[in-house]
């Protein structure tokens, strides 16, 4: 309970930000959404192939792009007030539906990039403090910088060509093998992960890039603090003193940039999901770009902010967990 | 005279950066003398398609589908690549400095609004974004340069801010004030050129992210149609994986070199820059 | 009376290995410690008195050397103990506490996770027992409420307290030698009084002895038995305390006594204007010839400067370098 | 490749399909006795919208529609009518009666009865009103007549020569009438999950992933089908589809699934199978369509320098890796009865397009540029990008400067056929087994209409021409309809308000362990009743 009191303003706080913020996204990406040239009408005439300019007439009206931008924004803010984001023209069913069935995907393969590039990174990243100035340590931020600077879709298609193409140990596409010998739960579970592989490494080099280069600065810094001296003239052995005092501390900004890095990696899900064909909500943004459907980019440009706010959230109650010092909101050793 | 020889000290310390700027200078040497070097055009349908590398000695590189040399379209991407980076990078620069400036210096309401203007473009991430500007509006190489800009001058901001926050208690911006001087000649004789270290050192960053945007904008099928970017390469040579990877690998390889080229640069530069590490 | 020496350093030599050759930061220290004594070290900043602790623990960083004849400590020759070895040495038979208590806690872990880490460390005890020892600890050190405070993170505590529990911490395992590098300059005046009528008492009840450095020489003599004086690496003059401020032997030792005000009320009564000594302290890549204060000294003659002064005796077990007591 | 070929809208006309090509030796495998059982694999892509094909003609849609919902007939390879769900039939001489026997015993997969009613239903309310084709070629049937549940008439105001082609599964699925009439039936319900009588059910659909027709057990034609189901994955990456191929993750994907380069590569692999068996109904091309009030492009000379400086063979060669022919004129050597090849040629000659250049008084300028236009090619598929890259170097060539805009199918549609705010565009197109049907929307002038896509946007507009599309229309005999169209031809070929670049073959990649595939041109459009998996 402690916990909760401590964290309760500070919480107040951020989800009033939060909320400001929101609403900023969503005129920003009213304005920016009804700017394109091209309407859904066309793309639906485009589909359905030689269609008369009569049904034409009629689709746009149905689905109420003759409204002056105004009225249309009304219609919109108050819909959403009744968490309905809109119909989706294409794909004849309701927004939020057709996102909820791609959220997941996209969920399970941030968390899994997420977990990889942080437990990655703080290994790197502390084994390279740990050995400072040696081969290892240069080799490892060498490669670091390397896997910074390879672009999402171009390792995802080495990936492709040597384990999927040349190997064949792990499938290039999708998220599931569809067969119909009734899985059970573990041989689901066995088939994602085979097929999370790929998508994950791909997604998480470059934020183990980020997070080892910050947590073996943030190690380097660290140890020069009076306190790990002190533990050390307390007889504590070197391992002790390095993972139990040194560690703990550094983790602290890794922590601040992992939050901030979530949106950036949500953006980067897009190509890792096109270039796997991963059916996530990355995939579906850009669909959504191409297919010219106001409603479901509009709400994803949504839900992503309110996914990146959520999970900044997160970071900060762990972060509150981590460093005792944050409380009621003023954080005093940030 | 001293001070670059300062810097040139600190910086070549480490061999690192030097690397950095040797890449740097080999990629802006193709760039601009890019067209000198090969007879062909980048998009000139010049021998017989799918030519595997070092197996001709007309197209060192190898054909592409098409049997467009593909070296010809390296220097040539290369020259798309740093110029859609550099002008990308300073177009984000221009506004967020004056952003960062602005709401750095004067603070109080209008810099808190400015702050939370910027912080739409934090939870919005950052190459969705990039994606929606390019996909609404048609992909040329104005509108690329304008959706990277849009999406990245909120880090520079930040960072301007918080060095203007700092510097604008510092005793010698205090006596400007109370000589009189004006604001503005405050903002831009004063504080800028202390904060012109933090910003050259992120700009070379930019440049490089802005690259790798680019180069994502291109693969996804976004990119400039009439520009042979190293992103438009390598989603050229997307579907031939299977027989030809090569014509992927390659610009690739390029854009790694370069972005990593533009890393290190920014490592040794923020070390040459940094007061701090300059005294060690 | 002979005290039984517990630490004991001879010809100890500690310096920094640059690019540019090596410099000497401490030449040629003799110190002894005896068991229950308080030895207090004098000097500016940067005459080596707190590297010479370090040396001591072995908590040097690498580039830096350390060569003596002998750095015996009990049993244990501190020189060659394996890094194994000198770790089981530090916390449970040296204590050590730092000069600025704000930094020497880790922020994320309670006083009481400290205290029980380091029991714990040194002596086979259940954490429920080490925590009750831990809270005597704490009561010993004078924490007020120490039930609850063992619960407090360290940035709820004041200068003075966290300066308290790092002596808990030092003195958890019954260590048989106490280094205190500069305990107390981080803390106002009154604050420093508590710790130092802490450290007595503690002595007098844990009968541990005590290796003081500081700059401040009236408060080191306050409490030391013994006080070493160093000056630009070199031990200049040793003294009981009261013997080294009634006839302060070495003219650096005078200037110091000089430039403080207590020592400046004359006989009559006046205050005079506070003296001070000229020049800066050498550092050790350009050390002067010969006496290695000869440049500042008032009365230096040729011989200084040409050759270095051993120590003489000065008095009762006293020793200073200065050919001026060369009683031939 | 233009990354967007992955979300490939059938923006070609109509359907581009193909059956796959026997060897003969595949044929006498199929004398084997079919195997029950097994999941047949099946690419669709990109992710249809709906699955209602009585509205939409767009390949995935169909690809999943026929299916579930059958037809009234069914082609022969010669075009020729076979019984589906209805028995037999009898057309009066003068073609305005067309009476169907239906066939008994045939249920919905819900337990109603098939009837003629549901028939006149789907014809009156459905083809007849929302088929983007059905509007034009059944404009003539005026009444559907159910004298009895086994009996359905067609009446017609004038003959209409395609309605025997345009009855089959491809463009007149039926309905069920008592779960659409009197509802909204663009958004009805069951759009997303059809009724039909087909030997299929549609059991799931997770977007973004697959879709599955179940075995219907109670089809009418026993013992078919010997499938238990058909899973539809939606792999939306050309490469994807081939890794699939090739790990027989997927045992069929067609039409042109695969990047062209792979396809000569896959070809070669022992297990699978490429042809192009139903390019004969669907007769795709690829056409590059002029603005003509574009000042220059305009003028006939312009358009036919620019037609000698496109080499077709390099096209076919290097951009459709030899799935495809060079193309003569605006029809397709498919469409036998139509086809002529005595119209005017323009061979590939680059010192003849820059003569004929500066005889219209185009003089090269400083920059050696005569003028420039722009080039919008359709981005549905990555061929139609590489050959306006190709034809861009080569008008450069010859001093025309072209600068290419790609954009994403709305504003294409949005500049080349409402706003008609482009000089030059590149797209593919089907012409269906009857080029009135498929060809002439292109260049008859009543058919320019501001908004509808693939109809005449280049504002060509020929008297005579319109005559002869008119003439066609209900002109019964073939050898006079024949006639009329050879005159098209060459007219269309002299004016060149589209050049016809090449005759694009639909390749399908099947694996070699699917049978019984070859029932019709339709071929991966045909309701996969007989298909059965081999155990190999």
């Amino acid at each position: 309970m402690q916990f909760l009191r401590r964290f309760a303003p500070l919480a107040r706080q951020r989800l009033w930000q939060g909320a400001l913020t929101l609403a900023a996204v969503i005129i920003f990406n009213f304005v920016l959404v009804h700017l394109a040239p091209g309407s859904p009408v066309d793309v639906l005439a485009g589909e359905a192939g030689t269609s008369d300019p009569a049904r034409a007439a009629a689709l746009i009206k149905e689905f109420g792009l003759d409204k002056s931008l105004p009225s249309q924004f009304l219609d919109y803010v108050s819909n959403l007030g009744r968490l309905n984001l809109g119909y989706s023209y294409r794909d004849s069913q309701p927004v939020l539906d057709l996102i909820l069935t791609r959220l997941p995907a996209t969920l399970l393969l941030m968390t899994c990039a997420i977990v990889l590039s942080l437990a990655a990174g703080i290994l790197i990243g502390v084994t390279a403090a740990w050995r400072v100035n040696t081969p290892i340590d240069q080799a490892s931020s060498f490669l670091a910088t390397l896997c910074y600077a390879t672009p999402m879709f171009w390792s995802g298609l080495m990936l492709i060509t040597i384990f999927s193409v040349k190997l064949g140990w792990l499938p290039s596409d999708g998220m599931r093998t569809v067969t119909f010998d009734e899985q059970n739960a573990f041989a689901l579970v066995l088939d994602v992960a085979r097929h999370l592989v790929l998508p994950t490494t791909s997604l998480a080099l470059f934020y183990i890039a980020i997070y080892s280069r910050i947590m073996r600065a943030s190690m380097l810094e660290v140890s020069r603090l009076d306190f790990i001296r002190a533990a050390r003239a307390r007889g504590l052995s070197s391992t002790a003193v390095y993972y139990r005092h040194a560690l703990r501390n550094a983790l602290l900004p890794v922590t601040t940039m992992a939050g901030v890095q979530i949106a950036s990696m949500l953006g980067g899900s897009v190509i890792v999901e096109t270039t796997y064909g991963w059916p996530g909500l990355g995939r579906l943004s850009f669909e959504a770009v191409t297919r010219r459907d106001y409603n479901l980019m509009m709400a994803i440009l949504l839900i992503s902010a309110v996914i990146v706010i959520v999970v900044n959230l997160l970071m900060d109650v762990l972060y509150c967990l981590i460093d005792p010092r944050i409380k009621h909101g003023t954080e005093e050793g940030r | 005279m001293r001070r670059l020889r300062k810097f040139w000290f600190v910086f070549s310390r480490r061999r690192v950066a030097v690397l950095g700027l040797v890449i740097l200078a080999g990629v802006i040497f193709c760039a601009v003398l890019g067209p000198l070097l090969t007879p062909y055009r980048p998009w000139q349908l010049a021998g017989p398609p799918l030519l595997w590398p070092a197996t001709d000695a007309r197209f060192p590189l190898g054909t592409d589908v098409l049997g467009r040399d593909i070296l010809s379209g390296l220097l040539n991407g290369a020259w798309v690549s740093l110029s859609i980076g550099i002008a990308a990078t300073s177009a984000s620069l221009l506004i967020g400095t004056t952003v960062g400036a602005v709401s750095g210096y004067f603070g109080g309401r209008v810099g808190d609004g400015l702050m939370r203007f910027t912080e739409i473009f934090q939870t919005i991430p950052s190459f969705l974004l990039i994606l929606m500007i390019v996909g609404i509006f048609s992909p040329s190489l104005g509108n690329i340069i304008l959706a990277i800009a849009v999406s990245t001058w909120p880090a520079v901001a930040r960072m301007v801010r918080a060095e203007f926050l700092s510097l604008r208690e510092r005793e010698y911006v205090q006596s400007c004030v109370v000589l009189g001087m004006s604001a503005p000649r405050i903002l831009i004789t004063q504080i800028l050129p202390n904060s012109l270290a933090p910003i050259l050192t992120i700009s070379s960053v930019m440049v490089a992210t802005a690259i790798l945007n680019e180069a994502s904008l291109s693969f996804l099928g976004l990119g400039d149609p009439n520009m042979m970017s190293w992103g438009t390469m390598i989603s050229i040579g997307r579907n031939s994986l299977r027989t030809a990877w090569y014509i992927a690998a390659v610009p690739g390889v390029a854009i790694i070199v370069t972005v990593l080229g533009l890393n290190l640069f920014g490592e040794g530069l923020n070390d040459a820059l940094n007061p701090r590490l300059r005294a060690e | 009376m002979q005290i039984a020496p517990l630490l004991s350093i001879a010809k100890l030599r500690i310096g920094f290995a640059a690019e540019s050759g090596r410099a000497d930061v401490v030449r040629d220290l003799d110190l002894v410690v005896g068991q229950g004594e308080t030895v207090g070290i004098v000097g500016e900043s940067g005459s080596g008195k707190s590297v010479t602790a370090l040396a001591v623990m072995r908590l040097l960083p690498p580039t830096t050397y350390v060569e003596a004849a002998t750095l015996q400590f009990g049993p244990h020759d501190l020189l060659n103990l394996s890094h194994r070895e000198m770790e089981r040495i530090r916390g449970k038979e040296i204590g050590m506490i730092f000069q600025e208590p704000m930094t020497s806690l880790n922020p994320v872990l309670t006083v009481g996770e400290h205290l029980v880490e380091t029991i714990r460390r040194h002596r086979p005890v259940t954490r429920r027992a080490a925590r009750i020892e831990a809270v005597e600890l704490l009561r010993a050190v004078r924490i007020p409420d120490p039930d609850r405070r063992i619960d407090e993170y360290p940035h709820r505590l004041s200068g003075g307290q966290r300066q308290r529990v790092m002596i808990a911490l030092a003195l958890s395992c019954r260590p048989k030698l106490l280094i205190a590098d500069e305990p107390t300059t981080a803390l106002d005046v009154t604050v420093q009084a508590q710790i130092l009528e802490l450290l007595q008492n503690l002595q007098y009840e844990f009968g541990v002895a005590i290796l003081l450095i500081s700059h401040d020489l009236h408060m080191v003599a306050s409490i030391a038995h013994r006080v070493v004086v160093m000056y630009a690496g070199e031990k200049v003059e040793e003294a009981a305390a009261d013997t080294l401020f009634r006839t302060p032997a070495h003219p650096y030792t005078q200037g110091l006594l000089g430039a403080t005000p207590r020592g400046m009320r004359g006989d009559d009564g006046v205050c005079r204007r506070l003296k001070e000594i000229p020049g800066r302290v050498p550092n050790g890549w350009d050390l002067p010839a010969g006496c290695v204060f000869s440049p500042r000294c008032p009365h230096v003659v040729e011989r200084c400067r040409l050759a270095r002064p051993p120590l003489y005796a000065a008095g009762d077990a006293a020793m200073a370098a200065c050919f001026r007591l060369e009683t031939s | 490749m233009k990354r967007r070929d992955f979300i490939k809208f059938s923006t070609v006309a109509g359907v581009n399909i193909a059956a796959t090509q026997w060897s003969d030796i595949a044929l006498a495998q199929d004398a084997e006795e079919p195997r029950r059982g097994g999941t047949l694999l099946m690419a669709i892509f990109p992710e249809p919208t709906t699955l209602f094909s009585g509205a939409s003609v767009i390949n995935q849609v169909t690809l999943f529609g026929t299916k579930i919902n059958e037809s009234l007939i069914a082609l022969d390879f010669d075009f020729s009518m076979k019984p589906m769900l209805a028995r037999e039939w009898d057309i009066a001489p003068n073609g305005l009666t067309w009476r169907f026997r239906l066939r008994d015993g045939v249920k919905w997969h819900d337990g109603r009865v098939f009837t003629s009613a549901d028939v006149a239903f789907t014809m009156m309310e459905i083809w007849k009103k929302l088929h983007p084709r059905g509007i034009q070629s059944f404009r003539n049937i005026t009444a559907v007549e159910a004298p009895d549940p086994g009996t359905v008439v067609f009446r017609l105001a004038a003959p209409i020569p395609f309605l025997r082609t345009e009855l089959s599964a491809f463009d007149a699925t039926i309905f069920p009438k008592h779960l659409y009439e009197g509802t909204d039936i663009l958004n009805n319900p069951y759009n997303i999950k059809p009724i039909g009588t087909g030997p299929f059910k549609f059991r799931e659909w997770v977007r973004g992933s697959h879709l599955i027709a179940e075995r219907n057990p109670d089809y009418w034609d026993k013992p078919k089908p010997y499938l238990d189901r058909i899973v539809f994955r939606i792999i939306p990456d050309p490469a994807g589809r081939a890794a699939a191929l090739e790990s027989q993750q997927l045992l069929i994907a067609g039409p042109n699934p695969v990047p062209l380069i792979d396809i000569n590569r896959l070809a070669a692999l022992p297990h699978l199978e490429v042809g192009n068996r139903g390019s004969e109904y669907f007769s795709p091309m690829i056409y590059l369509q002029h603005n003509l009030k574009h000042p220059i492009l305009g003028k006939v000379e312009v358009r036919r320098a620019l037609a000698h400086a496109i080499d077709q063979n390099f096209v076919v060669r290097n951009i459709l890796f030899g799935r495809g022919s060079p193309a003569s004129g605006v029809v397709s050597t498919y469409q036998k009865e139509a086809y002529t090849s005595e119209v005017a040629r323009y061979p590939f000659d680059l010192k003849k397009a820059e003569a004929l250049l500066d005889a219209a008084g185009l003089r090269r300028g400083a920059d050696g540029v005569r003028f420039a236009v722009t080039l919008d090619p359709n981005t549905a598929f990555e061929q139609y990008v590489r050959i306006a890259e190709y034809l861009r170097e080569n008008f450069n060539t010859i001093g025309v400067k072209v600068t290419l805009r790609t954009e994403d199918s709305a504003a294409w549609v949005r500049r080349v056929y409402t706003n008609y705010d482009y000089d030059m565009s590149i797209f593919g197109t089907v012409l269906l087994a009857d080029p009135t049907v498929g060809m002439q929307r292109f260049f008859y002038s009543g058919a320019i209409s501001k908004g509808t896509p693939f109809v005449n946007s280049s504002f060509y507009s020929n008297k005579r021409v319109d005559e002869l599309f008119d003439l066609c229309r209900t002109e019964v005999d073939t050898k006079r309809r024949a006639r009329y169209w050879h005159e098209i031809q060459r007219i269309i070929q002299d004016d060149l308000p589209v050049i016809a670049i090449v005759n694009q073959e639909y390749t399908n990649v099947i694996n070699k362990r699917v049978r019984g595939i070859t029932v019709s041109p339709h071929s991966l459009f045909e309701n996969f009743a007989g298909v059965w998996l081999s155990g190999i």
